[in-house]
């Protein structure tokens, strides 16, 4: 549960039981051949796993580096966060539990959470950011559409740190029947480490899928569960792995050490300690704060965290789908924009391979990139 | 704490209003034991709407840890301070000492289970939480070392107002009174004076804050709030 | 070129030699190993194929038939139609083409041709009704995005037939450097057989992956191509195959025979001979017509043709939703609705085994599902 | 249809307005040597917009292939007259029977290629297209297929007016008048009298129809078209 000096079990007493619950039940799943298989099945039958890695030819012919994406975006509900979900959901019926809690920002982890629940026939409440709520109705309305209950949740920032707290509030009153289904590497213990075991696919897959290692291994990082996954494949490899932030809510680049949601690590906060509101145009990475893993990694220098802005994402985003024909979520848009600045510089050698996590798809982000290109013609 | 009635501790936020300190002195006389003074947090994860509410109006009222503990080192209440905050606000360093230094005299931390305690500074009496779902050897783990009394949280739930004292929190209170010296207090739900009476049937005395944080945002001043805490120390006596 | 008294090739004489040199080259490079091994790496790497088989357990337990999904759902762009755009793009490539112009109903055949003129720097035109622009102005916007540019037909019932018309139309004015993207089983020689060959993947796929040859195969079927596709892969199987059509749009059902868009086929139309507008809240379905093979299939009996309203069809998705956790395009809606109709009479008797192609996903079928639901409250 | 002049062919769509068998005379005695009746189809794919928006006149005018061919029965010109409508409707049974009985002289489908022409019934002059992408020994073929006369597709385009008349149209009738006797009428986009002396240099005459229906639907009467075409004959002869 502690990754160095980060990580921990930061939770009120009322949940330590619960958590305490839901490490033993992955600990003992995770060794277990028998849940590994039916994991394993799942993600073939139902997810659409492996997912292929896309050499992206006209886009790296353009940027002087080779760039290979992992595409988490042809999964089914269309990124990574399903691979956790269904695990997640597997477990929680191997614990007996009768339903599913989850928190959501850009609001994939909600349908991940909705998908895995209605395939496991297990009732889903998703507490969501009013403001995610507002621009991710696409995603709200698949949620329900799933048979998950959707939650506005019209505290504080009204997005998704404001989510997770109300999440953690309803679990506190349902620890007995009800899962939470957390759906980054945050949190308390064994959340951050359960988390990025179950993205490691990502990780494995590309591994595998790879000949040779790439130079370097980039994800975009919110709360930071495909990063974790993917990087988890790569951690014993010359890799360089670079961890790619909204500069609205970068946690890892320009956080401070402190707790919340039930880890230390690094968040956003005032000189009084209080946390600060992310802001970025990619729901998924609005949140201030970065797995401890992450906050680890970066103190260690196994991995670099960097941060790109709104205008590059957007940039990034319309040059995958013209170069090479994938809208990409927002949120590894940033990953491409740094790729995509950083290319030919010390930073990013020309020449250089890469290997890019594309979380998930744009489909969820049309909206935001219409009204981006209506603006930028104003 | 140690006192021959049982105890009564409402809660107030720390900067609620510009006067809020005007509250203190109400409170005591109106017969409280000990007063806990929350230092509003961005992220009250153990809250219900009620203290989410107070720690959203009192930042921005500009209340700042700072802020709230020079007003207490300048209040007169003869009556214990114990100060409750996150523990994003409790691990920062030096904070102890600013406690301390405000004359306070405990501190509560909601997120901070017993493993982390020694993340906290020494020099403070911490006091910690139990809650329903703690098995009896942690209970009494966290009893043996938590400093001033032992937080009994009456159920699995956030904080706020109930209708009805759950029977978790006698059950809760009656395993720790047979655990520990220490004085038991109940918090999370203790609404009304029967509530309080209830509990303290078992247990040594009862926190109260949901039902006053909901009086004074509804514009309640410290006599009203006063009436309403004495009716508590009534019900107890 | 002929399927029974069906197929041929009804074009104005400006566009026969362009369709000899797409069956010259089409027959060409469908026996050369290094354009299938190009196709094949391009769906392996890009388009993530093979897509699974998922076994729909719980929809089973509740119909009585055991139902298993083919997920071209997954593939790139969520639906089926990027197999065949990849293959003619590719084919485009090889001719020396330098644009692409497709015709689009829902948008489905329009984003992946979109997408795969991205992926190989081929220009494309793409046609659509305008009422199919309203409607469907997610893909619309995917399209754009992708680089693409659309076209609203205004002409005729301003579907899937009038586009069709028009980019024929179009290509009347550019065989010399344009290669038309058909996206269906209809259309002059080649198209049927070309636009079946390259879907042939489905039912080629399913085949092998299914360990025993399934009671029933059914597709829902608009000009028919993932039916095709299907078919062509348990056509010498003992299985059952089984089509399904918008009632609207049912020309396998209740059409006669006639001359439209270049082939001889089953279409609807009035006593004189006019073709008659489809109507189907399926869009991809939403066309008069269906392609000659289907029509020689149903005339030997080989295949069974049914149609189903759009309440069955919605109803039919909202449960695929709630029990399998997949939001199927409206289309597929439609062959999961006779299944459900069917299981446990005579025409699809209890205990049978079913494989079932999910066209495509539901995505873009969102905002007309949030009108019926809203629809259905009021 | 062998007339010692360059013929004049003009188009117009059957039903597009009730009145519309009254441009037939006017046609005639415009100079018209014979005029190609279109019965309206719901998808005519080789149509530009002005004959789109014909036929979707007409079809709202209730036109049907019936009512086309009985006002042409009832018709006095003395002129031939060719229908020309698409496939889905000439392939019906008994429609070569309605023509003769409506006494139609010839039929154009422009989307019947010659591997198809055995599906229309004997029985009625059959007039083919053949187009600038045409081979030479495809072209031979057609033009021996073909009855009435040959119909030289002038570019590659659908119907419709140009400002220009295209180098294709002349290529393509040079061609044609080398390969066969038959007669070789251009048409497509011939919309200025200027287009139809230049083509009829080469070929024995045009056949004029976007900007002849232009005019109708801009609501031209019989006596406005037919000096219309009276300028097309005047710079063919």
């Amino acid at each position: 549960g502690r990754f160095g000096e980060y990580g921990g079990r930061w939770v009120p007493e009322s949940l330590v039981p619960a958590c305490l619950e839901v490490a033993d039940a992955f600990e003992k799943a995770w060794v277990d051949p028998g849940f590994r298989e039916q994991l394993q099945t799942m993600l073939a039958r139902h997810v659409g796993r492996p997912t292929p890695v896309t050499p992206a030819e006209r886009l790296s012919a353009e940027l002087g580096v080779t760039v290979a994406l992992k595409r988490e975006d042809l999964t089914h509900t269309g990124s990574h966060k399903i691979n956790n979900a269904v695990g997640q959901a597997l477990l929680a019926k191997r614990m007996g539990k009768q339903r599913l809690i989850a928190e959501t920002g850009a609001g994939m982890h909600g349908v991940a959470t909705a998908t895995a629940g209605a395939l496991l026939d297990l009732p889903v409440t998703v507490f969501m950011g009013e403001q995610d709520v507002e621009r991710q109705s696409h995603n709200v309305f698949r949620m329900r559409y799933l048979g998950a209950e959707v939650v506005p949740v019209r505290s504080g920032s009204r997005t998704l740190k404001d989510a997770t707290s109300e999440a953690m509030r309803h679990w506190v009153s349902s620890t007995e029947e009800a899962h939470y289904c957390l759906g980054s590497v945050v949190g308390p213990h064994p959340y951050p480490w359960m988390v990025r075991e179950f993205q490691r696919v990502i990780g494995d897959e590309a591994r595998e899928q790879h000949v040779t290692v790439p130079d370097f291994v980039v994800a975009c990082v919110g709360g930071g569960s495909n990063a974790a996954g993917t990087f988890a494949g790569f951690a014993d490899t010359s890799a360089r792995l670079v961890g790619v932030e909204a500069i609205g809510g970068s946690g890892a680049t320009s956080g401070q050490a402190g707790v919340l949601h039930g880890s230390r690590s690094l968040f956003l906060q005032d000189e009084h300690g209080q946390i600060l509101e992310a802001h970025s145009i990619a729901a998924g990475l609005d949140y201030p704060g970065v797995g401890p893993e992450h906050a680890h990694l970066r103190d260690l220098g196994r991995a670099q965290y960097v941060a790109v802005n709104d205008e590059a994402a957007v940039a990034a985003a319309a040059r995958l789908a013209r170069t090479e024909g994938i809208i990409p979520a927002l949120e590894s848009a940033h990953a491409l924009a740094w790729v995509a600045e950083a290319a030919g510089t010390p930073d990013l050698p020309a020449g250089s391979t890469v290997l890019l996590t594309l979380s998930g798809r744009g489909d969820k982000d049309i909206t935001t990139l219409i009204a981006r290109a209506e603006e930028s013609r104003a | 704490m140690k006192t021959d009635r049982k105890i009564l501790m409402p809660y107030l936020t720390g900067g609620i209003n510009p006067q809020w300190t005007d509250y203190l002195p109400a409170l005591a006389e109106a017969g409280a034991d000990a007063i806990e003074v929350g230092i509003p947090f961005s992220d009250p994860t153990l809250d219900g709407v009620t203290i989410q509410e107070a720690s959203t109006v009192a930042l921005a009222n500009g209340t700042t840890p700072q802020s709230v503990l020079n007003a207490l080192s300048e209040t007169t209440v003869d009556i214990p301070i114990i100060v409750s905050t996150y523990a994003n606000l409790a691990v920062r360093k030096g904070f102890r000492t600013e406690l301390r230094e405000a004359g306070v005299d405990g501190l509560i931390v909601p997120d901070l289970p017993l493993e982390e305690v020694p993340a906290i500074e020494e020099g403070i009496e911490l006091a910690l939480l139990v809650s329903p779902a703690t098995p009896a050897d942690r209970a009494h783990e966290i009893a043996a070392r938590s400093r001033g009394f032992v937080y009994a949280v009456s159920s699995m739930s956030t904080t706020g107002e109930r209708d009805q004292l759950p029977a978790s929190a006698i059950d809760l209170a009656t395993r720790l009174k047979n655990a520990t010296d220490q004085p038991i207090l109940v918090g999370f739900g203790i609404s009304r004076p029967a509530h309080a009476a209830e509990a303290a049937r078992v247990a040594d005395g009862v926190i109260v804050g949901a039902a006053i944080m909901r009086r004074v945002l509804d514009g309640a001043g410290p006599a009203e709030v006063g009436e309403y805490v004495a009716t508590m120390r009534a019900a107890l006596d």
